[in-house]
């Protein structure tokens, strides 16, 4: 069991191409996430959870599906620990476990915005697939 | 043959712990001209040493390899040792097994395995060797300090004080440095200018000083006790001979529009100005950018003004060339620049300031007289947010790794001193740690929370954001709370990150002193050399080294004087002498070496030569040992080989190869 | 022809030279060889024809050390070799007069064999003077013709220019001979597989005997003493067959010539065994000229050298494998 | 790292200058941050002492690789050694490509004193690419005569 947490643990650093130990625990990503109010756990406890590899709780939790991807903690963590891309990974290895159930390419509203950011698109897809 | 003694060292378990030292020394009697061969538990200690000279006598040694840690650590040692044996010190080499071997391998034979290749090519390379004599140079008693801050101050004074002669040269107008910039001292709330004036007053009373302002080193040659410099006086436009120091020209001068350099842009200057009231020399200088006589050839009040004189338009930049035996880096420090850290609104508000700046805002001889004000409107703040960290302990490309040491004891008193003197003002400081190490930090940083009641949040800030009530938008997190935190605030105040004057890299580059990524000087040794350049006779004080604060800075800056004026109180240097040489039968004469030469070393005479019965004149390469520093630059250039390196031998490197290879 | 030994006659006999340094037909119509001429007299077998591809400029070293001037004659490519001498302190220009003579393309007999003549007896249409573009071969075999253009030297083709860089008088007309590219044989090669690359050099390395000609004749490799022959580097084991020398000489000799070799081709025409020596040189010449700006050695007397000079925006030496 | 050839074992010289590299190299020592036994280190006074034939002389004897290592431009002790240096090396290098000798078998990198990472970074990834490229033979085989 003990080594399955490990392994997601491990996953998720693999994903996300971040070091969690780089952290110093400024805190900086949750002083500039405009979605901090609405997460049960707040962007600076990513990373402490998949050092403590408990990624159960970061995949079973609110924050999951709240952070808006904007990447505000990305672009000014000072460490390049960069909490944002830890979220987006969890968020992917749920998506992953779902297999098919996202959508297909051909589902893709043809009216979609042509100027839309495609960072945007995907974390949207993410989100609304639930 | 050399008879060749081969030493290892276990260093306690340093070595020992993964090379199997008896079995690199059982190895070294297979080796050519090796006659003993024994191992030891510290080859540096005196039984050490003395197992050395012993071996030396009784087995008539000629050569030594002594297996241990790295020649930069005590190749002197060993060196010396063996010269009491009565043996030439050149006539030993040190075979890196520590450093390179067994701090870095784990796997024992592999380890054991690497040693003795180590060995071996050390061996081939004593086997080449030949005893070299040192030569001797002689030291210039004067010391060059670059920088005229408290570092440089407190060295020059304390090598002035031992009898020697000194010159400062400061690129600015004044001495003083930073430190006169700032208001109070932590941690005992000294008032910076009453104890740094008298120093700066000390050093330009002092007859062995000698301070040249406005000026910059502009070329560095020589070597540790004969270093030969130019030093750039930049025309100031003013007669210091003549000038009183009156003070009418700065305030008739009709530009007074240029940003003061010394209130960190937060007011302006006069053209023609001086720095601060106390700067020294109490000599102005034109800026001759934002002079109206030199734009427009129109003007000239301050002239006219001048009663001594003194005032000098057509001065020019004046080159000094000087002699020193040692020169002192004490370039000190700036703030980074804060273009990267938009977050923060530095470049959007006014009222968001770095803490260099509110030392001026909250000196009295500062842009708003010592009140404290919001730039913007000039309104008394109620709200003040510290943020500490602001561009140290980065690891991405906008900041700097360090941490920058000052911030939080500075911070600490700027907090303390707000809550002192305006007890309405609320005080929030966003920390990610405090760090209080030193003698009555912690008690000063705890009197703060304790006493004054300052607001210490756990937990970077994420952004500033202007409003439009003219108020700061301070969006922050509070990690032990974990809440979010949106506070209203009048002032900003940035702990930003310091980094060395950046100056100091075309220094290092003159003075051929190492300097790391981050642009402090390298130490010789991190630990028991940490005031001396790697490069002999450079010598570094304060910031140009490492962040420190000003005690620290004195500390070091004693340091530094006392290591020159070891190296000044000396009549005689020993040169190195492995230098290069020329085979006067292979020479050509070509002048290829000469162009590569960076000491001019190599010059060509005409000269009768005994080519095997043939006598003839030859135009030949002839090298000055006492310039040359044994870089072998001309080895490489010299197509026929005839140039080569006395210590580092074509063979000997050659040997050394073939070993490694076998 | 006449001209030249009319005009060193008289230089000889005015006292204004001692000597003249020249070229003096061989025992094959096809072999000149660089000799000294002291008197009118041993002038009779003087030649100056389009087998004369000898550059004389390093002899001109020896003859720095005689009593009085020399004249030597050189053609347009050998005086970069003569600049060159001069840079290096090597040649001494008070002893020389230099005649610059005009050249035409000079030939390579070897060329001439490989289209199938054999057997040679006389050549006509070598002389300088000739204006033919054909080559008439008198062979036992009967007469054969060529293209002159098809017997000239490698370097010809790629010629530097007609124009001499250093001289005290010129005597002759040149001939543009240039078509085709320096650099095009050292760019095929380039372009190789590291395989086929080493194959190519390794079959033509192979051939070496170490005969040491392309040494001798290169007026770069001037040393007193050759590093290949002093135990300054351990580089002169002559017993062992497989030493450094024998797998690294022309390397290491390319090196030591880099930026001061003139490209004049002479190690290649000299070679017995036709191992194309010149594409050593070249690629250090063609990395010069794209990495640092483009340099001839011998152009002048003065400029600084590549391989002595630098910028601090130099290429990296990664950029090797970067270029691909 | 993955050595999949356990049998080969790579003979790898690593020429470093006295102020810079080989003090990096000591720093790399004193912070234990390992990289393989197969580099053996030899001290130069500068990147600029380093002869060609050395690195010849290296890959004739058998050497797999060769990296030298010198302060950054412009921070040479000497002033300007690594600058001849690079020219010469890239030279050299060029021409060992251009005989087709593996151009992974030569490095130069600039490491300071300060740099104990990054030179066991740069050994590190050394070694492993000339694990990459196996035994150096080309050298070895480059001879004037069969």
């Amino acid at each position: 069991m003990s080594s399955n947490k490990k392994k997601q643990a491990e996953l998720i650093e693999e994903i996300s191409g971040v070091n969690p130990l780089k952290c110093m625990k400024c805190g900086k990503c949750s002083a500039t996430c405009p979605s901090y109010n609405e997460m049960d756990i707040k962007p600076h406890q990513f990373v402490s959870y998949v050092i403590n590899e408990d990624v159960e709780s970061l995949v079973n939790s609110k924050s999951l599906w709240k952070c808006l991807s904007c990447f505000a903690c990305v672009e000014r963590c000072p460490r390049d620990v960069k909490p944002g891309k830890l979220i987006d990974a969890a968020r992917q290895m749920v998506v992953r476990q779902r297999n098919n159930t996202y959508l297909s390419p051909d589902e893709i509203p043809e009216l979609l915005d042509p100027e839309l950011p495609q960072q945007l698109l995907v974390s949207a897809f993410r989100r609304y697939r639930r | 043959m050399q008879r060749i003694g081969v030493f290892v060292c276990h260093c306690g378990s340093n070595i020992a712990a993964t090379v199997d030292v008896s079995k690199v020394a059982e190895m070294a009697l297979m080796e050519p001209g090796v006659v003993h061969a024994e191992d030891y538990q510290y080859m540096c200690s005196e039984a050490g040493q003395a197992k050395i000279a012993d071996a030396i006598h009784e087995k008539k040694l000629t050569g030594i390899v002594v297996c241990s840690c790295s020649p930069r650590m005590h190749e002197a040692t060993f060196r010396k040792a063996a010269e009491r044996a009565g043996l030439n010190p050149y006539m030993v080499e040190i075979a890196n097994i520590r450093e390179h071997c067994s701090w870095i391998h784990k796997d024992m034979e592999e380890a054991t395995k690497k040693a003795v290749i180590l060995m071996r090519a050390a061996v081939a390379k004593v086997n080449l060797n030949t005893p070299l004599q040192p030569g001797e140079s002689r030291v210039t008693k004067r010391a060059l300090i670059i920088g005229g801050g408290i570092a440089g101050i407190q060295t020059a004074l304390d090598i002035a004080d031992a009898g020697y002669e000194v010159d400062i040269v400061e690129k600015t107008p004044s001495i003083g440095g930073r430190m006169s910039q700032l208001d109070k001292t932590f941690p005992t709330l000294d008032c910076s200018a009453c104890i740094l004036t008298p120093k700066m007053v000390e050093a330009s009373a002092h007859e062995k000083i000698k301070i040249y302002t406005y000026s910059e080193v502009e070329n560095v040659s020589g070597f540790v006790g004969d270093f030969t410099v130019d030093i750039r006086k930049k025309a100031r436009s003013v007669d210091m001979d003549k000038c009183t120091g009156c003070g009418v020209c700065q305030e008739k001068c009709p530009s007074k529009k240029a940003p003061s350099e010394f209130n960190r842009g937060l007011n302006n200057r006069s053209a023609i100005y001086t720095p601060f009231a106390q700067a020294i020399p109490n000599v102005p200088v034109i800026d001759r950018e934002a002079c109206i006589k030199f734009k427009t050839g129109k003007c000239g009040i301050c002239s006219k003004v001048c009663q001594a004189g003194a005032i000098d338009y057509e001065q020019k930049d004046e080159i000094i060339t000087e002699k020193y035996g040692a020169i002192v880096v004490a370039t000190g420090f700036d703030t980074i620049n804060l273009d990267k850290y938009d977050e923060y609104a530095y470049s959007q508000s006014k009222d968001v300031i770095t803490s260099l700046e509110l030392e001026r805002v909250m000196n009295a001889a500062g842009p708003t007289h010592g009140h404290l004000e919001r730039l913007s409107d000039g309104k008394a703040p109620k709200e003040m947010v510290f943020i500490q960290c602001v561009g140290s302990r980065c690891s991405d490309d906008r900041g700097k790794p360090y941490c920058s040491k000052i911030c939080c004891m500075y911070t600490a008193k700027h907090a303390m001193l707000i809550r002192d003197k305006y007890p309405d003002v609320n005080v929030t400081v966003f920390y990610i740690d405090v760090r209080t190490p030193g003698k009555n930090f912690d008690e000063f940083y705890r009197r703060a929370v304790e006493q004054y009641g300052v607001n210490y949040i756990k937990g970077q800030v994420g952004k500033v954001i202007p409003q439009p009530n003219g108020k700061l938008l301070v969006q922050g997190s509070d990690l032990l709370d974990n809440r979010q935190i949106l506070k209203e605030a009048d002032m900003v105040v940035l702990a930003t990150a310091i980094e060395p004057n950046p100056d100091v890299r075309k220094i290092a580059t003159m003075l051929t002193a190492s300097i790391d990524t981050n642009n402090f000087l390298t130490e010789a040794h991190a630990k028991l050399r940490p005031v001396e350049s790697p490069t002999a006779g450079i010598f570094l004080s304060g910031v140009c080294q490492g962040p420190k604060d000003i005690p620290e800075t004195v500390a070091q800056a004693g340091a530094a004087a006392v290591k020159a004026i070891g190296l000044l109180a000396k009549d005689k240097l020993m040169t190195n002498p492995c230098t290069a040489h020329s085979d006067e039968l292979l020479c050509n004469g070509c002048s290829t070496c000469e162009n590569v030469c960076p000491y001019g070393a190599i010059t060509y005479e005409d000269k009768e030569v005994n080519d095997h019965g043939i006598r003839e004149v030859r135009r030949l390469a002839v090298v000055n040992s006492a310039l040359c520093q044994g870089c072998g630059a001309c080895t490489v250039a010299c197509p026929s080989g005839a140039m080569d390196l006395q210590g580092f031998s074509n063979r000997q490197i050659i040997a050394e190869v073939d070993a490694i290879c076998r | 022809m006449q001209e030249l030994i009319n005009r060193a006659k008289e230089m000889l006999d005015d006292g204004t030279v001692a000597r003249v340094l020249g070229w003096k037909a061989g025992d094959l119509p096809y072999n000149p060889e660089p000799a000294y001429f002291e008197d009118a007299e041993s002038l009779k077998d003087f030649v100056y024809n389009g087998f004369c591809g000898a550059n004389l400029s390093k002899y001109m070293i020896e003859a720095s050390k005689l009593e009085g001037k020399t004249l030597v004659f050189l053609k347009p490519c050998d005086t970069y070799s003569f600049n060159q001498l001069i840079k290096e302190h090597r040649v001494d220009r008070e002893k020389a007069y230099i005649i610059g003579v005009g050249c035409k393309g000079k030939l390579d007999i070897e060329k001439i064999r490989a289209q199938g003549i054999k057997g040679i007896e006389s050549i006509e249409g070598a002389e300088i003077t000739d204006d033919a573009d054909t080559l008439k071969v008198q062979t036992i075999y009967g007469e054969k013709s060529c293209a002159y253009a098809d017997a000239m030297l490698e370097r010809c083709h790629v010629c530097k220019g007609k124009e001499h860089k250093i001289y005290d008088e010129q005597i002759g007309e040149s001939k543009e001979t240039k078509d085709g590219e320096r650099f095009d044989e050292v760019a095929r090669i380039e372009a190789m597989a590291p395989a086929e690359k080493f194959a190519f050099f390794q079959k033509e390395l192979s051939k070496c005997i170490r005969c040491n000609a392309c040494r001798n004749v290169c007026p770069a490799c001037s040393c007193r003493k050759c590093v290949f022959d002093s135990n300054k580097f351990d580089s002169a084991q002559k017993a062992n067959v497989d030493s450094f020398e024998e797998k690294m000489f022309h390397i290491i000799r390319a090196f030591h010539v880099a930026g001061r070799c003139t490209d004049c081709g002479e190690c290649s025409r000299v070679c017995p065994q036709g191992i194309p020596l010149h594409l050593f040189n070249r690629k250090f010449i063609k990395d010069i000229d794209e990495l640092y700006g483009e340099y001839q050695a011998g152009d002048d007397t003065e400029s600084k050298a590549p391989l002595t000079n630098y910028t601090f925006e130099d290429a990296e030496p990664s950029i090797v494998g970067k270029r691909g | 790292m993955s050595i999949e050839n356990k049998s080969f074992r790579p003979k790898i010289v690593a020429f470093c200058c006295n102020w810079c590299s080989y003090a990096g190299a000591d720093l790399a020592g004193s912070s234990r941050l390992s990289y393989p036994a197969d580099v053996k280190i030899i001290r130069v006074p500068c990147s600029c002492r380093v002869n060609p034939m050395f690195i010849l002389r290296a890959f004739e004897k058998g050497a797999d690789g060769v990296i030298m290592c010198g302060c950054h431009p412009g921070d040479c002790h000497y002033s300007t050694g690594n600058f001849y240096a690079r020219r010469r090396m890239t030279l050299l290098f060029s021409m060992l490509d251009y005989i087709g000798v593996e151009n992974g078998r030569t490095r130069v990198e600039w490491v300071s004193a300060a740099e104990g990472v990054k030179f066991s970074d740069t050994m590190n990834s050394f070694v492993e690419k000339i694990y990459s490229l196996g035994e150096n033979v080309r050298l070895g085989d480059l001879r004037c005569r069969n």
